[in-house]
């Protein structure tokens, strides 16, 4: 077994789903000789030839076109959007179409088709290349949506998305990419979809997040931790459909809950999570719900790109009102 | 300046309006067999739509989009198509479905807005209609992808309106098969208007077949009222295309007799004298001329013809009317193949909910 | 005064603001001599000739980009996407320049457009006619979301759209377009935007909604007046910014809250209201949130739309489930 | 078959690589002034360039996308545009900006992620900056419209790469100004690559001018390496769109010299073989020699200029790092003439946080 990165883990997880099913296809701007902007597909169009890792024109919308055509066929399609402000062309086929033909045809026609995107900032990169739009995505029905948080899960969730019979939209933290590393075997194992992962027990609070935040909400509790506040911090991991159960099962324990997303806050992930606990277990609840998310502003030019994602202390500052409250 | 590309484009046509050659005609244009049954396919067409505006009309239908004055260019097509070839049909192209095996009562249910219409028992991989304008064509060109990545000698065949060549979504489609000689072919239905917005405003293109040459596709301009001439210059790029030599773009000339939808009032915007000359270019005189010109039609053909397609309608009707309605539980039971666990309570609570109320 | 539709509504006030304001260009799909599908611009083309009230090609995307470009030059477009379900091709033009141009300029260029389209579902059309998709606009900062449920707001709300100098998404709910009836006089007054209006005072509990659905809902409120629960009916109006004051006096007075929204549950505009009100109010709270909405399913054919459609009983339940709580 | 539409593509240079005259030139290439001043823009982008890339390389400033290469297409369509028309850049054309008014600084200040690069003092009409591939096409399209509306004799010039010819926004933008002969010019700058796809990969199209015809657009190839070529051909497009008759699609054919940007390694995916070819083809050298053929230029001449450019970049980088570096607070007031009442808790927050921590 190797450490590796996450991107190492997509990487992997790639080209073991290349070598074991020949219906798997790779299409994306740049993902062939190039091995993609983050080097997630590097060395997989040397291994597999140019019709199975595919440089397509540019255009976000043509990748999920073909996408729904070439799945309709039955092959497994992998499509890379470069960066997730692009993903907006391609909106309309993977709404309109990819999410809803299994069941406009009553089961005839299937999208097993995986979309990779990374996901959210902190590379000091571009406008657009540091959006975090998951919510797009989740309330549209037909769809899973997907962002691990460590090499492993990268891995093994990969693995699952991709022998899924349904779309999958597949997040890639951006600024894990290379951060997090790993000791992970390509045993080809694939980690079930639909489930959150409890990162660390605790009762007092319940933080729930997802992503590259993970990260800070880990520095967080620790820091709490020192206090002697201890934070349970589930990482969402299945952002569609939601795995509400592992939630509630932990505010029913903490009596708090703290959401860190860094999306903006308007109408984003965290308002579900918050919406289905004020139903669900209102009389759980000890003290409001928190949620320390992105602003509602347009994600800054990365100058600013730090004062918009959830800092250590505003999540430290977030879980200290809820104690409170 | 120095010249460094030139292009051209032609137009085919092979039965002028009075149903009389005007050119050498293809072998199959000989062939009795084969002529009746595109011609009768045709007349089927013509028939069922005005019994679907019918049934619209007295609140047995939902909206309808009809496709009187396109059966040359949808039978044609339908006609040159192979078996194993794919459709990525746009809504009124019944002509092509019917040839492949679509039935009747899938179209009738399909416009009750029962998804249970597109579930084609026969041709199980053709689309379903697509609503989204333009957005059917990348999906050809995926298809199309497939079958070059497998090495099958298949085709997928898009169409697409004269207002549908505005998306950007046709021309990545266009773009992809050219950079990549997919085994396709492009259907331009210009029948003149995309709604009311007549084609000559939807595009300042002379002709809508040098589209292609965006994506360097060869693009072709056929009399889509002549479906000797569309058949012939479909099967011409369908060979090529199985040959491996790529993608061919057709622009059928031909003109939408109907309101757009039976939603529409198409005097709204279009003057009675041009609808009044398209009928007399239309489909289904030319075509019978020519088979009664050869000896192959007659009065009583055509009356026994009609009786046939009439009974057919009318069991088809009887089947779409008598079919089984779907509950609501269908909502949730075709989303995934793995349901989440959470779907299941909404199920529930919709079933608990009951069917659905009459609208106010 | 005449009694008018909300249809007409509309189409008076696009009258009046081409009238009052050169700058004032309509642009869309069968606008022109057609006077759209639902004649909202019935009549304007023959009245301000074919520059100012413009058909289009067939393309959102244009229709949203070229909006850009007009605005940026100081016109004032209002733009038609025909059906709720065709919006995805322009989303990338609203998402990352309409909502952006001010804030990415630091105020140099900006981009006055209103973009008009039908919302929701109940009139037996096609499939991507029907869709409920508010909150894919809600979530991006930048832009202003409304939706009128009467002849009266449709007439002062879009005159208030179009003079904004900022872009506004205008939703009209399509089963309302002929049914409401009111009297309403071409004054040229615009109405307040960023605000709900209470449509009904109640003490027992407050129900939230927009669109169409505050038909079914005040309905739901009459039949439970009858057993004697009075309910507070508060129609959104403003879907962004959220008028989030008048909801937390109403919850403050009432105790319970019930949400009704035509859009599927997950993640939808409803989570935003519920999750507020958990962080803010969550003491004024006498039992659970509820959602009543449409479910996390594609939008049926409209054989079934009714049994997606939040119903009169579904809502009265609803209600009644969070008195019991 | 009868052919109903012909077009052609025409392909322009008028210095060859030698800087030798290859056809008759226009009056302003006699033109001492107008030649110095061109080929001084061109000196300072290229040096500029190799400032911006070292400042990256440094860690003061952030991922830069060079111009190296396309001098001589930029600063020709710069010198072609006038004050009054508008331009729609994508994110390299400095040439262009330059000879605008858009500043050293702004630019700068743009690649170190501060918004307010782009407000930029002059040209106030100018479009930023464009990330999203493509979508700077439809904009100018707007543009173009508004100048039609008004009436006034103005034009509309987006540039657009030849992998942003993929996009279905280029397109649709371009059906549109066909449609109605729409004030703008297109220029599509075709440097052989879109990051590590080859231009050949992206469109089955034997030339991108060609893409116009889809549009009803006339189309033409210009050697992006030669300014006076460049000049020439977007003057007379330019002319063209204001006497009303319509758009044009130039393809400019040069080369990126450089990696795509400071964030990207050229040599994984193209030979040095074509680069260095590229190299012998480039604009600088030509244009120098040009001049000098003429007698307007010299080596004291090229010091002296090297010295000035030198100096001018110098004080620009100093004002760029001495520039205001905006608060917290500019997240939230520049978006919207009259902010929701609700944004202001949050703008609270955010200074109450402070100024953002350093990157981990
Ligand atoms: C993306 C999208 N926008 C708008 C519509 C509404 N609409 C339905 S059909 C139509 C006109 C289509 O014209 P054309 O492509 O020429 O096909 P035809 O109806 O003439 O066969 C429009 C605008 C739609 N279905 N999809
Ligand atoms: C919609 C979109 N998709 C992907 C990208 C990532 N990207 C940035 S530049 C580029 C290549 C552009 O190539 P070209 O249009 O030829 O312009 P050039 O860089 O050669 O000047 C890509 C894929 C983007 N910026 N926008
Ligand atoms: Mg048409
Ligand atoms: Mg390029």
């Amino acid at each position: 077994m190797a450490k590796i990165t996450l991107v190492d883990g997509i990487n992997m997880a790639l080209g073991r789903a290349l070598a074991d099913d020949p219906d798997v296809v790779l299409i994306g701007e740049d993902i062939g000789i190039n091995g993609g902007v983050f080097r997630a597909t590097a060395g997989l169009q040397q291994k597999f030839g140019t019709l199975r890792v595919q440089d397509t024109p540019l255009a976000e919308g043509l990748i999920a076109g073909m996408a729904v055509g070439m799945a309709a066929q039955g092959m497994k399609v992998v499509a890379e959007i470069q960066f997730m402000g692009f993903l907006y062309p391609a909106l309309d086929q993977v709404a309109n179409h990819m999410a809803r033909l299994r069941n406009r045809t009553r089961g005839r026609i299937t999208c097993p088709v995986v979309i990779r995107m990374p996901h959210g900032g902190g590379i000091h990169a571009p406008e657009h290349h540091s959006e975090s739009l998951e919510v797009l995505f989740c309330h549209h029905a037909g769809l899973r949506v997907v962002c691990p948080s460590t090499p492993a899960r990268a891995y093994g969730l990969l693995l699952a998305a991709i022998r899924e019979p349904d779309p999958v939209i597949f997040l890639e933290p951006t600024r894990l990419y290379r951060m997090a590393k790993q000791d992970v075997s390509d045993d080809g194992k694939a980690l079930p979809l639909d489930q959150a992962f409890v990162m660390r027990a605790g009762d007092d609070v319940t933080i729930v997040t997802w992503g590259a935040m993970t990260y800070e909400t880990l520095q967080a509790a620790e820091q709490l931790g020192q206090e002697g506040i201890n934070a349970e911090v589930i990482d969402l991991t299945s952002l569609s459909p939601i795995d509400h159960d592992t939630i509630l099962d932990s505010v029913a324990h903490t009596g708090r809950l703290v959401i860190v997303h860094e999306a903006a806050r308007n109408a984003g992930l965290g308002a579900e999570i918050a919406a289905t606990v004020a139903e669900k277990a209102l009389y759980d609840l000890l003290a409001p719900i928190e949620r320390v998310t992105g602003y509602d502003t347009v994600m800054p030019y990365f100058a600013l790109e730090r004062a918009y994602i959830p800092t250590v202390a505003r999540i430290v500052e977030g879980v200290r009102r809820t104690l409170q409250g | 300046m120095k010249t460094v590309a030139q292009f051209a484009i032609a137009f085919e046509q092979l039965l002028g309006p009075d149903g009389v050659a005007t050119a050498a005609l293809p072998p199959f244009a000989k062939d009795a067999a084969q002529l009746v049954k595109m011609y009768r396919m045709m007349a089927l067409c013509r028939m069922f739509d005005a019994k679907a505006i019918n049934l619209q009309r007295t609140g047995k239908l939902g909206t309808y989009a009809p496709c009187t004055g396109h059966e040359a260019t949808h039978v044609g097509v339908g006609a040159a198509m192979r078996t194993e070839d794919v459709l990525f049909p746009v809504y009124r192209e019944y002509g092509t479905q019917l040839w492949r095996g679509v039935t009747l009562t899938e179209i009738l249910t399909y416009w009750a807005g029962d998804e249970s219409g597109t579930n084609f028992s026969v041709p199980r991989e053709d689309f379903p209609w697509c609503v989204p304008i333009g957005s059917q064509v990348p999906h050809a060109a995926g298809a199309a992808m497939a079958f070059k990545i497998r090495g099958q000698a298949r085709c997928a065949v898009a169409y697409v309106g004269d207002g549908g060549t505005s998306q950007g979504a046709f021309y990545e489609a266009l773009n992809l098969a050219g950079a990549q000689r997919l085994p396709m072919v492009f259907v331009i239905v210009n029948n003149g208007w995309a709604i009311s917005v007549p084609a000559s405003a939807q595009t300042g293109a002379e002709t809508f077949a040098q589209k292609g040459i965006a994506g360097g596709v060869p693009g072709v301009q056929v009399d889509g009222n002549d479906v000797i001439a569309v058949r012939a210059i479909t099967e011409a790029a369908l060979d090529r295309a199985r040959r491996g030599e790529g993608a061919t773009v057709i622009e059928a000339i031909t003109y939408r007799l109907s309101d757009h939808t039976t939603a529409d009032d198409a005097t709204r915007y279009r003057p009675a004298a041009q609808v009044a000359a398209a009928w007399k270019v239309e489909p289904m005189l030319r075509t019978r001329a020519y088979l009664e010109s050869l000896g192959f039609w007659n009065e009583s053909m055509e009356a026994a013809m009609r009786t046939d397609h009439a009974t057919a309608i009318d069991i088809a009707v009887r089947a779409y009317q008598e079919r089984h309605i779907p509950g609501v539980e269908v909502m949730f039971d075709y989303l995934f193949a793995n349901p989440p666990a959470g779907l299941a309570e909404q199920r529930d609570a919709a079933l608990h909910a009951g069917p659905p109320p009459q609208a106010h």
